[in-house]
């Protein structure tokens, strides 16, 4: 059994490693960047260091900094979260080689995954169809040659890319020479390594994904699906659990094969498969092999803790439950609260928050690491909170989320609480009916800045009313408020 | 009379005219009708019906408590861009890191060409030129953390 | 369907129905007491009104106020909650006669089960296991003649009585003529009518209940049993379901009987049957007629939102699933925090809340009506949080209650928070081994003491420790804090 | 020297005493062990560790924000209980409302006799006489709201 844990993240993740840990009764340490001090994960650890931004690596993502922490002070397990150092397997051999273990899958599988073109031939083995697509392109003669094969339009993907990033769309095989370029540059640029290769490119796919256990002794089970086509920008913004295109037969058989190809891969740990889902038929994507965002929308389905599952994993404990005791239970959703602003192309909006209050209720969640006076730094992303809902059905999760949204107030900078529910309120989304185009093809923005504009001069005309009653003759800088902050008045 | 303003709310900021139809915020027209009951006032706006109170320092929309602000707003053009820039400064919308610089000093630009990214809390955000011209100076490098309003880029008339 | 609805209660109580009825689109109108005025109710119901307190009923008791705020707003629905008016049949029938619709049993229900002799004479009509016991007590003669039959100990209880109140013990014949004059006379003042009853005392029993759900067409469902065996001064401090006492057969016959006794009396709405279970046997103590404090361990355990169902129910819906529907899973416990101190016999501490933190994370949920700010009324109970855990085991339920009081900071006045973690820690409460002496039984409170001496004298400790390093000399009144209140420092 | 103080933690007070042998607190006696590690404070008492902080202005134990302070109290009898009362003002330990008194002026008291009932939060709290002796005066009334430390009766020796 582990007795310390360093959490190698920040931000909400850390927080909800500490909780996992501390149940556990493990001894946890934080690290935090400089602008990070004041950070909750620091307030709720056991203990915390300081990390050196020397300007050169991002602290976080500082192998030697981390290892020295654990060495120094005697800690024997590092949970890395998601993003930063989560994928590198780089990270997860040196502290095993220093001793360390390290609370996610084996190196060798991260190396592995970290390749799409071998992942996806992994998916091929087991019986899980793919999207049509190439191996690795070696120039552009290769690429057209491979695209007339596929048909057009094509994707070019990076394959040690990931997170959409790297990804070029080709409808000719004009289009195609240049974006074999760009991405092999982009993918260069930012993987370190610019080798490509083509899928076929699925018009408005769903987005589905299989979360999925496996422990050292080769049993594995999965924890049913996630929807996550709501996405901005190729980063999703809600996700959902069951999802209304699957069939309690798909989960069986997509679950089974699931399992499968975890076996195959030697896989250890919580990890998730990701799909395109079109047409009644899921096409296999990737495989992210660390916890996500998303995991509590499947906690709140099933019961299970998965980050106390992960921590149980590595500490050589055998799973405690076999598929048929998983019990999914009604419908759980989850909405990323950003700090950005939906109506300037959801630009992120860093800020202090000035108030927060946070929902409450039956099969409410609110995981976070914001609080009053909590001055958000710029530099990471923008999530801020993230809002799980249980329910009996779709429609009352929608209901309930409605109503924790009227009691979430995040006040200091703009955010996207109202953008939720401009998009809970539509007709195609309450009938399940969506894509990952879902925004843009329901002109959600479009309305949401039409709402926000009406409310804007009603609120505008109510302060006219009260200071025609109030004032003798009409001021022209009122003051709606006592506590004034950011604009700045004239 | 019409008299302009500039209104934030939820922290974003709109541009409000009061004109003798009603309320135009940004390209929208409304009519809201406002009743007070003693109590609180009742609005009708945009075929929705809404509540706005005031208690101790606070606004509550439909019992939540907002930011909303406003105040008049001298600066704003009468019509948007229909006026000929002479020159730009190209401020920081947002707090964030200098990633790439595209453009040098002296060089030509075409409206809406990127000239540098900025990126804040891992998203790139390309910052395009306002206008057709030529770069006049660059006060920004690659790496730099740059403040809120700080200025970047300034740009001439050719 | 509703679309207004009163809510007739105050505390967290009433916020639980206001998140209700929003879910369900009705617009929420809270009413408030003086005292009551910065309260979260007030705050989160869509209209206030203010109640006059005029010296004779307290205003949460006037019927007349409540009535005419009724018909003033043109409120078609009311919510009693729990306590105040919940089980008055007078208040639901005035309601009923001028058009407001109830939520709760109907009055004749609510009046029967007032009287504990004749719930009595019901459960035994569908086959309930009851106490020995004996129909009203005429004098004292017929008391000891009656007590003769059932065997001292026994209890004298009021025939319309509640919550422990007007319940006298007696171990002979001259004990028990003391008995019932002074239960009589405490009955008559506290309930208005002065019948009594005898009943068998049950050494150490257990306190279990199950809950049910009754339609107005006549479909019932059981929701399972809640053990509420913690308790003090006959208050429950902390209730849990499964409870450890109860087998799955034993739960599948007692709630079939359960179910039965709800049809006999034409029951509908939420309403709790409570039992005393002693030596494998369950034996009916009362129902009721109301919903609970510990409802939402019910919730936890089954995903259904109780409030809401009561609701449905009122508006004429049928009961949307079927006994065998209910999906039970894992374990659930709720901890009662109140503003009282344990180490002056859980005398109430009213108090100024000067900090506030909600605890967080997977499965967790806080109910509660306070904010930092609030300043906590004497008038009303005690109650001012409820930590409700939801887990897959009881022992994961504990050490998720453990964790989440780590979290839970309430400051400004005693409360029972580090009452609980002496509680949990217990290994007989650990083993589910419990009574309703269990406090008393396992020196809960002498050990709480002792630890609670030990942590201030360490404290003291480093102050010293401290103050010896920072000052040339030892001062006689340091300040450990920066911000001061209650104690008033010489 | 021995010392005695007033303790506050959690709300509730206690009366703690610094002696040769350690620190006693109500009827306990510790000898708790500190050690600074330029961090926190780690204390071992009644064969627990716990660790003691300071950041910005709170106090933390075991990582938990507490309420915990103390004053030397001069007041502080040496031997509890042990010299004779010659009277005794009964006042409220909490606010609530009068709703029983048994006693009236004049009647001769035993020690812990019942006095009256204070109701607070629902609760019935019996107010109980320290000392045998006669009630000297009454200064409230059932139905009456008191509040915490308000004078509700005297009494005094016979």
């Amino acid at each position: 059994m582990f007795d310390t844990l360093l959490v190698a993240n920040r931000g909400e993740i850390a927080v909800r490693i500490i909780r996992a840990a501390r149940e556990l009764d493990i001894k946890t340490y934080a690290v935090y960047s400089p602008v990070d001090k004041n950070s909750l994960h620091v307030k709720l650890a056991d203990e915390s260091f300081p990390l050196i931004e020397d300007g050169v690596t991002p602290s976080y993502l500082d192998i030697d900094q981390l290892l020295a922490c654990c060495l120094r002070e005697n800690i024997t397990s590092v949970h890395p979260g998601y993003g930063f150092l989560s994928e590198s397997e780089i990270f997860a051999e040196t502290m095993i080689k220093h001793g360390v273990n390290f609370i996610g899958p084996p190196p060798k599988v991260i190396e592995l995954l970290g390749n799409k073109v071998k992942s996806r031939e992994k998916a091929v083995e087991v019986g899980l169809p793919v999207p049509l697509g190439s191996e690795i392109i070696e120039n552009e003669r290769h690429g057209i040659k491979e695209a007339r094969l596929i048909g057009y339009p094509v994707l070019v993907k990076a394959v040690f890319g990931g997170g959409g990033m790297g990804i070029q769309r080709a409808r000719t095989p004009r289009e195609l020479r240049i974006a074999i370029v760009n991405a092999s540059a982009q993918a260069k640029s930012a993987f370190g390594r610019g080798d490509v290769f083509l899928e076929k490119f699925i018009e408005q796919p769903r987005h589905i994904e299989f979360q999925i256990l496996a422990d050292n002794y080769g049993n594995v089970v999965h924890l049913g699906e996630r929807e996550c086509s709501i996405q901005r920008r190729n980063q999703k913004l809600l996700e959902e659990a069951p999802s209304t295109a699957i069939s309690k037969e798909e989960r069986k058989s997509i679950g089974t094969l699931v399992c499968k190809l975890a076996k195959k891969l030697g896989y250890k740990s919580a990890g998730t498969v990701e799909f395109l889902y079109k047409d009644n038929q899921v096409m296999f994507n990737e495989i992210n092999p660390r916890i996500q965002v998303e995991h509590p929308v499947t906690e709140m389905l099933t019961g299970k803790d998965i980050v106390k599952e992960q921590i149980k994993i590595a500490q050589g404990e055998e799973l405690s439950f076999k598929q048929s005791d998983i019990k999914f239970r009604g419908h759980a959703m989850e909405l990323r609260i950003n700090a950005e602003d939906p109506l300037q192309n959801f630009q992120p909006t860093p800020g202090y928050v000035s108030r927060f209050v946070a929902p409450g209720g039956p099969h409410i969640r609110f995981d976070t690491a914001i609080y009053e006076g909590f001055e958000i730094p710029d530099c990471y992303d923008s999530l801020i909170g993230k809002l799980i809902v249980g329910a009996e059905t779709r429609e009352e999760a929608i209901s309930r989320a409605q109503n924790a949204l009227k009691e979430l107030i995040i006040i200091g900078f703009p955010n996207n609480i109202t953008f939720f529910n401009q998009l809970l309120q539509d007709r195609k989304f309450q009938q399940g009916d969506i894509s990952i185009n879902f925004i843009e093809d329901r002109k959600i923005l479009e309305k949401l800045e039409k709402n926000i504009c009406a409310l804007a001069s009603a609120l505008f005309a109510v302060g006219l009313k009260k200071s025609q009653m109030n004032l003798p003759s009409l001021s022209e800088n009122w003051r709606m408020k006592g506590k004034m902050d950011a604009i700045g008045r004239d | 009379m019409e008299k302009k303003y500039k209104v934030r709310l939820h922290g974003s900021e709109f541009n409000l005219e009061k004109t003798k139809k009603g309320i135009k915020v940004n390209n929208y027209q409304f009519k809201p009708e406002v009743i007070f009951n003693g109590k609180f006032y009742r609005v009708f706006v945009n075929g929705r019906e809404l509540k706005v109170e005031f208690r101790d320092n606070d606004i509550l929309l439909d019992g939540k408590i907002i930011d909303f602000d406003f105040k008049s707003d001298p600066h704003i053009q009468t019509r948007k861009g229909s006026i000929l820039r002479k020159s730009a400064d190209i401020r920081a919308a947002i707090p964030g890191k200098i990633v790439d610089i595209r453009v040098n000093e002296g060089d030509e630009v075409a409206d809406q060409q990127c000239l540098l990214v900025l990126e804040s809390m891992k998203m790139r955000n390309e910052i395009l030129s306002p206008m057709a011209g030529v770069i006049d100076s660059i006060s920004v490098s690659i790496g730099d953390q740059v403040k809120s309003r700080q200025l970047m880029i300034k740009i001439k008339l050719k």
